[in-house]
C-alpha cells in the first residue's frame, strides 16, 4: 500500500518537473511546479518527515510558487521570442540530462548503510516528529538557527533596497491626524452683516 | 507495512537533479524558467536528505532540510528581485541578450 | 510510522475524490459537449469591440515587494511551530535563542517600516 | 582579557558582537532620518565595527564548540579577511564621494557578507559552513546589483545569482551524498566514519567531487570562473574591491579546513580534482586576458590565476602546504587592495574609466599613480624584487617537494604567459603617447592605501619574509 503512494507520488513529481522545464508558457510551468511541490511533500510524508512535508507545502506552495507567479504575470513578455533555439539546444540538453541520471541511478544501486555512526537523537523515541525536531533546532543547532535568522535580514534588505522606488511629492493619506482634528480647527464660524460677503 | 527502501528516494532525487541541470542548460534564453529548474535541483537535494535522515535514524537530515527551505527561499526572493530590476533596466527577459559585459 | 500514515489517509482520501470528481466533470463536458470554435468564438468577449489590448497589465512591483516580504516572515512562522511545541524540554536556552531570531527579524521589520516599504502610494 | 563575558558566550564573541552591532547601526541609520547625512557617516561606524571585531578576534581564547571551533588556523584566515574588509570600506569612501548613491545598505551588507565569512572560516560542520556560504552569497548578490538603474550592474548582478544559485544547489548535491555515505555532517565525526569504511564507497567520492565544485564557484576557480570577468566588470568598483579579496581569503580558509579536517582521510578522492583545477584555472588565469582592454576584467583573470597557485598548494596535502597558501593569501591580498585603489583612482574629468588604454603616458602626468600600479602590476606577475614573486617561489618549492612536476610546469608557463599581460599595462602607461591626464586623486584615504601597499611590496622581501613565512608555520600547526 505503501510502495503503491510512493509511486504515485514519485511518478507525478518526476512528470510535473518534466513539464516544468519543456512548457512552453512560464505560466503553465509555474503551476506544473505546485504540483511537483505538493507531491514532493506526500514523499516527505511517507519519509516520516511530517512535519518537513507540511511546511514545503505552506512555505514552497503557498509563498515561493505565490511569488513566481507575481514574477511571470509582471514582467509581461513574449514568449515565443524567448524560446527560440530551444529546439536546436533540446537534444544536447536530453542527453545530458539522461547521461547524468543514468549516472546517479548507478550511484544509489551501490548505497549500503555504513557502519552505524551512532547520533544521540533518532526520530522514532515516540514523539511526534515537530517536537523531536523543535528539541534538537534551538539548541544544537542555535548556530545554523541564527546564522538563518541572519539570511532572512538579508533577503529583506536585499528586496527593499533592489526594488523599493519612492515617488516624491505624493501626499499621503494620515490617519491619525485626520482623527485626532478638534472641530475648532474645522470649523470657523464668522458673523456675516447682511448685505456684505467675507473678504 | 514496510518501509521504502531508500535506493527508491535515491533514484527519484538523482531523476529530478538531472532533470533540473537539463532545465538550466535547456532554456538559457528564459530566465525564470532557469530559476524554478534551481527550485527542483532543491527539491532533489531535499529528498536525498529525508531519505538518509530516515535510514541513519537521526534528524539530522531533516534540520537540514529545513534550513535548505528557509534559505531556498530567500535566495528565491533576492532572484526574482534582481530579475525584476535587471527587466526594468533592460525591457524584456532573455539572457541571450545580456551581452552588455562582453569583451 | 503506520499510525503516523494513517492519521493522513482522510487527507488522500479526500484529495482523490476531489481530483477525480474535477475529472470526471472536465471529460464529461468535453465528450458530451458539442465544441465547434472558430476565431470569432474563441477571442476574448469586450462588449463587441475588438479586443483592445492583450489581456496581461503590468502591476506595479509593490505587490511583488509585498510578496516577498510575506515569504520571509512565512519562514519566520514556520519556525515557530517546533518551538512553541518543545518549549518545555528545550527551556531557558531555546527561549533564548528564539528571542534572538525574533530580534533580527523585529530589526527588519523596523528597517522596512521606516524605509516605507509598507506603505502604498 | 574576554572573561567578562559570560562563559557560554564566549567562543561566539566576536561574530555575535559583529552581527549586534551591524543590526544596531541598520537601526540607527534607518531611525534617524536625516537626509543630508552623507554616506561616510555610515562608514566610519563600520570601520569601527570592525577594527572592535579584530580586537575580539584576535582577544578570543581558543575553544571548540558544537558547529564551530576558534582556533589559531580560524583566527589567522578571519583577521586577513576583516582587514580586507576594512580596506575595501576605506576604498569605498572615495568612490561614494564621487558617484553618491546614498543608499547605506552597502555598508550593513558588507558587514553582513563579513558575518557570513567568518561563520565560514570557523565551521567545523557542513550545516554552518553551507549557512556560511549563503550568508555571504546573498549579500554579494545584492552588493552586485546594488547600482538598480544601470545595466551594467543589474546584469552582473543578475548573472552572478543565477551560476551562484546553481552552484549552491550542487554543493548541497554533494553534501547530502555525503551525508548519505558517512551518516554524518560534522568534520570529526566524519573523518571517524570514513576511517570505518569497509569498501570504498563511489557515493563519497562523488559527494566531494560536487561539493568541490559547488566551492570552486565561490573560489572562481577555472572551470567555473564564467561569471567572474563580468561581474567584475559590472559591478560597482568599491564593491569589485571588497569582491576580489575578502570572500576569496573565506572561501580558502573554508577549503582548507574542509578537505584538511573534514576529508582528512579520503585525500586520495580530492588530490587528483584539486590538481585539474589548480592546472585549468591558472591557464585560464593566464590566457584569458592577453588581448583584456578593460582593467577590471584584467584583474578579474589575474585573481583566477593566483587562485590556481593557491589550489596548487593545497593540492599538495601537507602543512607545508598550508603555511604556502596562507603566505600567498597574505601576498595577494596587499597586491589587490593596493591594485582596486589605484582603479578607484582612475578618473578623467569627473568621470571613472576603466579602459587600459585611458592609462596611455599616464606616468608623465601623474607619477605616483604610475609607480605604484606598475609595482602591484610587476609584483602579481611575479617579478623578482617584488613580494609576488616570493609567494610564488614558495608555492612553487612546496609543490615540487610533493613531486608534482606536471603541475609545477603548468604553473610556471602560465605565470610566464600572464607576465605578458601584466607588463603590457606598464608599458602602456611609461611608453606610449598621453592624450589626457587623470583627475589628481581626490581622496586622501585610497593615496595612503595605495601608497602603503605599494611599499609594502617591494619592502618586504628585504626584512619580514623569512618572519612572516615562519609565522604561518607556527599558526597552521594548530589545524588539529
Amino acid at each position: 500500500m505503501v510502495e503503491f503512494l510512493f509511486y504515485i507520488f514519485a511518478g507525478l513529481m518526476v512528470l510535473s518537473a518534466i513539464v516544468v522545464v519543456t512548457a512552453r508558457n512560464p505560466v503553465h510551468s509555474v503551476l506544473w511546479l505546485i504540483v511537483a511541490f505538493l507531491n514532493a511533500s506526500g514523499v516527505f510524508m511517507l519519509a516520516g518527515a511530517e512535519f518537513l512535508a507540511l511546511i514545503l507545502a505552506i512555505v514552497y506552495v503557498g509563498a515561493v510558487a505565490v511569488l513566481f507567479l507575481f514574477v511571470v504575470m509582471m514582467l509581461d513578455v513574449d514568449f515565443e521570442q524567448l524560446r527560440g533555439n530551444f529546439k536546436k539546444n533540446l537534444p544536447a540538453g536530453v542527453a545530458l540530462g539522461i547521461l547524468l541520471m543514468v549516472e546517479l541511478v548507478m550511484l544509489s544501486l551501490s548505497w549500503r548503510v555504513v557502519p552505524a555512526v551512532t547520533t544521540a537523537s533518532s526520530s522514532d523515541t515516540g514523539v511526534t516528529n515537530t517536537e523531536a525536531l523543535g528539541r534538537v533546532l534551538y539548541t544544537d543547532y542555535i548556530v545554523a538557527f541564527q546564522g538563518a535568522g541572519l539570511v532572512l535580514l538579508v533577503a529583506m534588505i536585499g528586496a527593499i533596497v533592489l526594488t523599493l522606488r519612492k515617488r516624491d511629492g505624493v501626499r499621503k493619506q494620515n490617519i491619525g491626524v485626520q482623527v485626532g482634528r478638534k472641530i475648532s480647527e474645522t470649523l470657523e464660524i464668522r458673523s456675516v452683516k447682511s448685505g456684505e460677503g467675507i473678504s | 507495512m514496510m518501509l521504502i527502501p531508500t535506493t527508491h528516494y535515491m533514484i527519484l532525487s538523482a531523476i529530478l537533479f538531472s532533470i533540473g541541470i537539463a532545465g538550466i542548460f535547456l532554456n538559457r534564453r528564459n530566465i525564470i524558467v532557469i530559476l524554478m529548474s534551481i527550485e527542483l535541483v532543491l527539491l532533489a537535494v531535499n529528498v536525498n536528505f529525508v531519505a538518509f535522515s530516515q535510514a541513519h535514524h537521526d534528524l539530522k537530515g531533516q534540520v537540514f532540510t529545513l534550513f535548505i527551505l528557509t534559505v531556498a527561499a530567500a535566495e528565491a526572493a533576492i532572484g526574482l528581485a534582481i530579475l525584476v530590476i535587471y527587466f526594468r533596466a533592460r525591457g524584456n527577459v532573455n539572457s541571450q541578450a545580456a551581452h552588455e559585459l562582453q569583451g | 510510522m503506520e499510525q503516523l500514515l494513517q492519521s493522513y489517509l482522510p487527507i488522500l482520501v479526500f484529495l482523490g475524490v476531489a481530483t477525480v470528481l474535477a475529472g470526471v466533470f472536465i471529460a464529461l463536458s468535453l465528450l458530451a459537449g458539442a465544441s465547434r470554435p472558430d476565431a470569432e468564438k474563441l477571442s476574448p468577449y469586450e462588449c463587441g469591440f475588438e479586443a483592445f489590448s492583450d489581456a496581461r497589465k503590468k502591476f506595479d512591483v509593490r505587490f511583488y515587494l509585498v510578496a516577498i516580504l510575506f515569504i520571509i516572515f512565512d519562514l519566520e512562522v514556520a519556525f515557530l511551530f517546533p518551538w512553541a511545541i518543545s518549549l518545555g524540554t528545550i527551556g531557558e536556552y531555546g527561549f533564548w535563542s528564539m528571542m534572538g531570531f525574533l530580534g533580527v527579524l523585529t530589526i527588519g521589520f523596523i528597517y522596512e517600516w521606516n524605509k516605507g516599504a509598507l506603505e502604498w502610494e | 582579557m574576554l572573561s567578562f563575558l559570560p562563559p557560554a558566550l564566549l567562543p561566539y564573541a566576536p561574530i555575535l558582537f559583529l552581527a549586534t552591532a551591524t543590526l544596531l547601526l541598520l537601526v540607527a541609520r534607518v531611525v534617524v532620518k536625516n537626509g543630508s547625512a552623507s554616506l561616510p557617516m555610515t562608514a566610519l561606524p563600520t570601520s569601527l565595527i570592525i577594527a572592535v571585531t579584530i580586537a575580539l578576534v584576535y582577544a578570543q581564547p581558543f575553544v571548540n564548540v558544537p558547529m564551530l571551533t576558534a582556533d589559531a588556523f580560524g583566527q589567522t584566515f578571519t583577521l586577513l579577511m576583516l582587514s580586507a574588509a576594512l580596506c575595501a570600506v576605506f576604498l569605498s569612501v572615495a568612490y561614494e564621494q564621487a558617484e553618491p548613491t546614498r543608499q547605506f545598505e552597502f555598508y550593513i551588507l558588507l558587514l553582513l557578507a563579513s558575518v557570513g565569512m567568518m561563520l565560514m572560516l570557523s565551521a567545523t560542520d557542513l550545516l554552518s559552513l553551507y549557512i556560511g556560504i549563503e550568508l555571504q552569497s546573498l549579500s554579494l548578490y545584492v552588493l552586485a546589483a546594488l547600482r538598480r538603474d544601470t545595466l551594467k550592474s543589474t546584469e552582473a548582478g543578475l548573472k552572478y545569482f543565477v551560476l551562484g544559485a546553481l552552484s549552491s544547489g550542487l554543493l548541497l548535491y554533494g553534501i547530502s551524498l555525503v551525508y548519505g555515505a558517512l551518516g554524518t555532517t560534522d568534520y570529526s565525526t566524519m573523518v571517524i566514519a570514513s576511517q570505518q569504511l569497509t569498501a570504498p564507497s563511489p557515493m563519497l567520492v562523488v559527494g566531494i567531487v560536487f561539493i568541490l565544485c559547488g566551492i570552486a564557484f565561490k573560489l572562481s576557480a577555472a572551470p567555473f570562473h564564467m561569471w567572474t570577468p563580468d561581474v567584475y566588470q559590472g559591478a560597482p568598483t568599491s564593491v569589485t574591491a571588497f569582491f576580489a579579496v575578502a570572500p576569496k581569503v573565506a572561501a580558502v580558509g573554508a577549503l582548507l579546513r574542509l578537505l584538511y579536517v573534514g576529508f582528512a582521510e579520503n585525500a586520495d578522492m580530492w588530490q587528483q580534482i584539486m590538481i585539474v583545477l589548480a592546472a585549468l584555472s591558472m591557464l585560464v588565469g593566464a590566457f584569458g586576458a592577453l588581448r583584456q582592454q578593460n582593467i577590471k576584467r584584467l584583474l578579474a583573470y589575474s585573481s583566477i590565476g593566483h587562485i590556481g597557485f593557491m589550489l596548487m598548494a593545497i593540492s599538495v596535502n601537507k602543512d607545508a602546504g598550508i603555511a604556502a597558501v596562507l603566505f600567498y593569501l597574505l601576498v595577494y591580498a596587499v597586491m589587490n587592495v593596493g591594485a582596486f585603489g589605484c582603479v578607484l583612482s582612475m578618473r578623467k574629468n569627473g568621470q571613472y574609466v576603466d579602459s587600459i588604454r585611458d592609462l596611455a603616458g599616464v606616468s608623465k602626468t601623474n607619477p605616483l599613480f604610475a609607480y605604484s600600479l606598475a609595482i602591484f602590476m610587476l609584483s602579481m606577475a611575479g617579478i623578482p624584487i617584488f613580494a609576488g614573486f616570493l609567494s610564488k617561489l614558495y608555492v612553487f618549492q612546496v609543490v615540487l617537494d610533493a613531486k608534482l612536476y606536471t603541475l609545477a610546469v603548468i604553473g610556471v608557463l602560465s605565470s610566464v604567459v600572464a607576465a605578458a599581460y601584466y607588463l603590457r599595462v606598464c608599458k602602456v602607461m611609461f611608453f606610449d603617447a598621453n592624450e589626457s591626464a587623470l583627475d589628481a586623486s581626490p581622496c586622501p584615504v585610497t593615496k595612503t592605501i595605495v601608497v602603503v601597499a605599494a611599499v609594502a611590496n617591494t619592502v618586504f622581501i628585504v626584512y619580514p619574509a623569512q618572519q612572516v613565512f615562519a609565522f604561518c608555520e607556527r599558526w597552521v600547526s594548530t589545524l588539529q
